[in-house]
Parts: C-alpha cells; structure tokens; sequence
C-alpha cells in the first residue's frame, strides 16, 4: 500500500462467464490501493455492471469484439475504465434516480449502480466509435491504519 | 449459477450456488419458478448464502421470480444475504419489496 | 465452466505489488475451467514465479517496461504466458533438479518451481528481444462433478 | 507484509500478515531477526496464519533467517504453515529443514 502510481490493462472476451475474472481483478486491485471491503465491494459492483453493458449492449456477445479495462491506482484513489466496441449511446437519459414505478423492471439498474456506489461515473464516446466509461473512488477508509501502529511493514 | 431445490413441509428452498447475472441464469431461475408454480408450490425461499454476487440483470432474475409468484399468489423470500448483495438490494430500494431473513427456520416458519 | 474457449490479456507495470493482482487473476481464471484448488493454486504459484522473474531480471523494476500476462482456457487445459521487454536469457542452466547442497540457498528455486507446478513449461525469445515463459496445465480435478448431479445449472 | 512480535516465556512469536517475496519484505524480516539475536533471543516462531503466499524470493528470506539464528546457536520454526505454502515447502525440500506446527502451544512448547 505505498504511494507508488500504477495502471494494468486488461482485454476480455464478449463473455459473462469472466466477470468473475473481473470481480477478482478489481477487488484485488482496490485493495492494494488501501480501500476498505464496503468501498472495494461497491468498485467492484460498478465496474460489472459496466463490463456487462459493454459485452451485452456494445459488443452484443461478439468474438470478434473486446472489452478493455484499465485500473489505475494513485494514493487512495482507484479509477477504472471500461472501453468497449460497440456503436455508443446517450447516457443522460438514465442519469436519473429511479422512482418507484421502476421497482419492480426487470432492467435499468445498471447506471443507477455506478452513480451510486461510485465518486464519479463518466461516459465519452471512443474515436472508434464504442462507449468508455469511467469510473472514480475514494478510498475513505483508513484500512488497517490501526492496525499497523504496533507491526511493521514490507511491501 | 446452479440451483439445488429443498422442502421442508409445504415450503420450497432453493439453494442458489455461484453469481446471478441473466443471460443462461435468467432462463434457469424462471423455469425452476415456474415448474414450482405448476406443481402448486406458492412458498419459496431463495437461499443466497453461496451467491458471491449478483449484478443487476440477476436482480431482475430475482424479481421476475418473485412477480411470477406474486401472482399466482405465491411467495419469493430470501435467506441469508451477504453484506455485498445486501448493498445493492438497499440502494435499488428492492430491500422494499424482498422480505429477507438470515435464519432458516425463520424464513420458513415466516410463511404460517 | 462451458467449453467455450477464451483468451484474456493483462498489462502490469513491472512492480512486485502487483503480484497479489496476478495471484487473484490466475485463480479465477483457473477455476472457470474447472481446475481444482490445489491445480488452481500451482498454476498461480508457477504464474508468480515467471512475473516475478519478468519484474526483477528482465524489466528490472523499470517503470517504462510492462509485463504481458496471456491466459487462455480451453475446456479444462490453462495456459499462461508471461512477455517480458528484458534482454532474454538461455534457461537451460535452470532446467534440472534441485540437489542438497542448493537446500539452504537463498535464490534460484522459481523455474524449478515451475516445472514442478505445471504440467509444460517452456521458453522462447521475442522478436523484441525479450522471453515468453509459456506454462500449461491439464485439469484433473472433475471438480463440482459429482456437486451438479441433483443441481441444475445456469452460467 | 506486516510483521508483528509477541513474547512468550522465552520465544519470540512473529505474525506475519499478507505475502511474502523478497525485496523490501526481505530487509524487514532480515531486521527483525538481526534484532532479535543482538537483544539474545534465540527462540523465533514464524506464525504463517495470516500468509496468503510466498513466493520463492519468499522462501528466501525465510531461510536467510533460519540461517542467521541456527549461527548464533538459535532456531526459526514455522506456525500455522497453508496447504499452499506447504506445497511450496515440500516440492523445495524445504520441508526438512523448517520445523512446523499447526498450534501454538506445540510449537512453543517444541523449544524446550
Ligand atoms: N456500453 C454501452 N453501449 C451501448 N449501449 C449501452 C451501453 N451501456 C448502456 N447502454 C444502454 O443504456 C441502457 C441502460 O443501461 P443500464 O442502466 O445498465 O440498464 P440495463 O443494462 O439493464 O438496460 C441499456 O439498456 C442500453 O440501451
Ligand atoms: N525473464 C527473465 N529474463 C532474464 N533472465 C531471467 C528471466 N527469468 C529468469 N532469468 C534468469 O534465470 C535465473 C534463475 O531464475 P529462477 O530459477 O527463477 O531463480 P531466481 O529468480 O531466484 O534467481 C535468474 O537468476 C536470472 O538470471
């Protein structure tokens, strides 16, 4: 949990089967840059969400398509992009709080999601014509900070 | 996602194992649902204790199982949510509409 | 667990931290094709080893250089290969057993490691000039077979 | 990596928390154990509970310690060793020379 900045990028298949792959990612991620479980949790429930619109919406299960994620780590902040190969859309529709009328939908939570458990949620549309979104936390709690008072600390 | 079905007395419980996430899952989930309805089963408890996650087309799983029994006149609840899956049942406001509990005999007792 | 195949990329800068990140990945990796615990454990522990290797004497902890990670699986085989942007080596020296008198020695243990995890491992020279370790694993572990047979399963 | 030290009669129990692998977990570790031959323990337990992995680089700096108390008449045994870093311990032959115990007591109580 040092200072040191640091960015991995991953490529992915259309596939919901490696969200799992991507739940491990974040989580592991996000905790090397000091986030505590709840927040680590919540980045990692957004950027499935994410990833999921990407392969389901943007890439529509494609083999030829992929989905791009960069994790990028400074202090205790953790942001992550999602990039995807699909035709983009119109966010600012779904900029919304959702009323009781949506409880019982089957779909639409997905946006919701990000904005809520997210510092800042983004969207830009790719030169390629495909869909990034971004996404931003930071890490509030002091993970394990009492915790090391008395123990001392290698990597 | 797999599904390993229970009865105890009158009342189903489904052991959910793996992540909820539509696609295969959806289809599963709603079959299951509706062979119970079939056979007459109203009183269902969907046990969450093995589910690391569900994202939010799996929330929709859930509740189209529990509008299908909804209106047959049937009942969905869930056990023993994770902290996790818990999170996003409060913050889509569904923690309105799921009763849930974290013991089994509660759950299925809740049904009387 | 499908048969569809899949084939995953990951980009780290080249810092030991990230290792806990490669650990989380390759173990999720593994176990969506059905590895069992202690397969999923050696190909991350073999993973570990040629990142590590990749990090400190190839890249050299330098923050221009990357390591490549390529995960790919195929029914229950899964493959890893790790690119580094060093100068290579000749592996030969490394390719045998570990005798008494290595025992108490404080290095050179991570390609035997490999080879004693893994059930191929083997090295090439990049064009760039740097090595690919290529590491392969069979899954013998039937793993959840005898789990599904009163279960219905969806992903 | 976190190393935290707790005495017992006369051995010195260190917990390490998190993975193990060279670099600057190599120096601290080496530090501690300096430390605690220069203050005249000689007794250390190395209380792996909390260990997720260690990689060989790892190993390395568990045997650096090993070594520099055995010289000094002292001796490093291992606590709470995972199946994981047991495989690790056992295709090295590291196995024979690291002493390990699953409780605490055991291994406390081996030094006398
Ligand atoms: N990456 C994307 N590419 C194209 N369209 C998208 C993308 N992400 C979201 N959308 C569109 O926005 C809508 C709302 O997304 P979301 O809130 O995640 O709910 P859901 O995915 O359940 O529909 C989607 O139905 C889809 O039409
Ligand atoms: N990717 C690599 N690039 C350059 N040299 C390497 C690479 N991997 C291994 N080596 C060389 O092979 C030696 C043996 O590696 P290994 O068995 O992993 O033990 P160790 O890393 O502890 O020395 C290393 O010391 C290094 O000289």
């Amino acid at each position: 949990m040092s200072d040191h900045p640091g960015t991995i990028e991953i490529r992915l298949p259309s596939q919901l089967r490696f969200l799992g792959v991507v739940d491990a990612l974040v989580q592991s991620f996000s905790a090397e840059f000091g986030l505590g479980a709840d927040e680590i949790n919540n980045v990692s429930t957004a950027t499935i969400e994410a990833a999921s619109n990407a392969v389901e919406h943007a890439n529509k299960f494609s083999e030829n398509k992929q989905v791009l994620l960069r994790l990028r780590g400074r202090g205790n902040v953790v942001e992550v992009e999602i990039e995807d190969e699909g035709e983009g859309f119109d966010p600012r529709p779904y900029e919304r709080e959702l009323g009781t009328e949506d409880l019982l939908k089957l779909r639409g939570r997905g946006i919701f999601i990000m904005r809520s458990f997210m510092d800042n949620v983004s969207f830009s549309r790719l030169s390629s014509g495909g869909m990034r979104v971004h996404l931003r936390k930071v890490g509030k709690t002091t993970a394990g900070e009492s915790d090391t008072q008395d123990a001392v600390r290698g990597n | 996602m797999t599904i390993r079905q229970r009865e105890i007395g009158d009342v189903v419980v489904l052991d959910i194992d793996g992540k909820i996430m539509g696609g295969v899952d959806s289809e599963l989930f709603q079959e299951t649902i509706q062979s119970l309805i079939d056979s007459g089963k109203r009183k269902v408890v969907v046990n969450l204790e093995n589910v690391k996650w569900i994202n939010s087309t799996g929330l929709g799983v859930l509740i189209a199982g529990y509008s299908a029994l909804q209106k047959s006149g049937g009942r969905l609840k869930l056990l023993q949510v994770s902290e996790r899956v818990e999170g996003l049942l409060n913050i889509t406001k569904l923690s309105t509409i799921f009763e849930s509990y974290q013991g089994e005999d509660e759950a299925v007792e809740s049904f009387v």
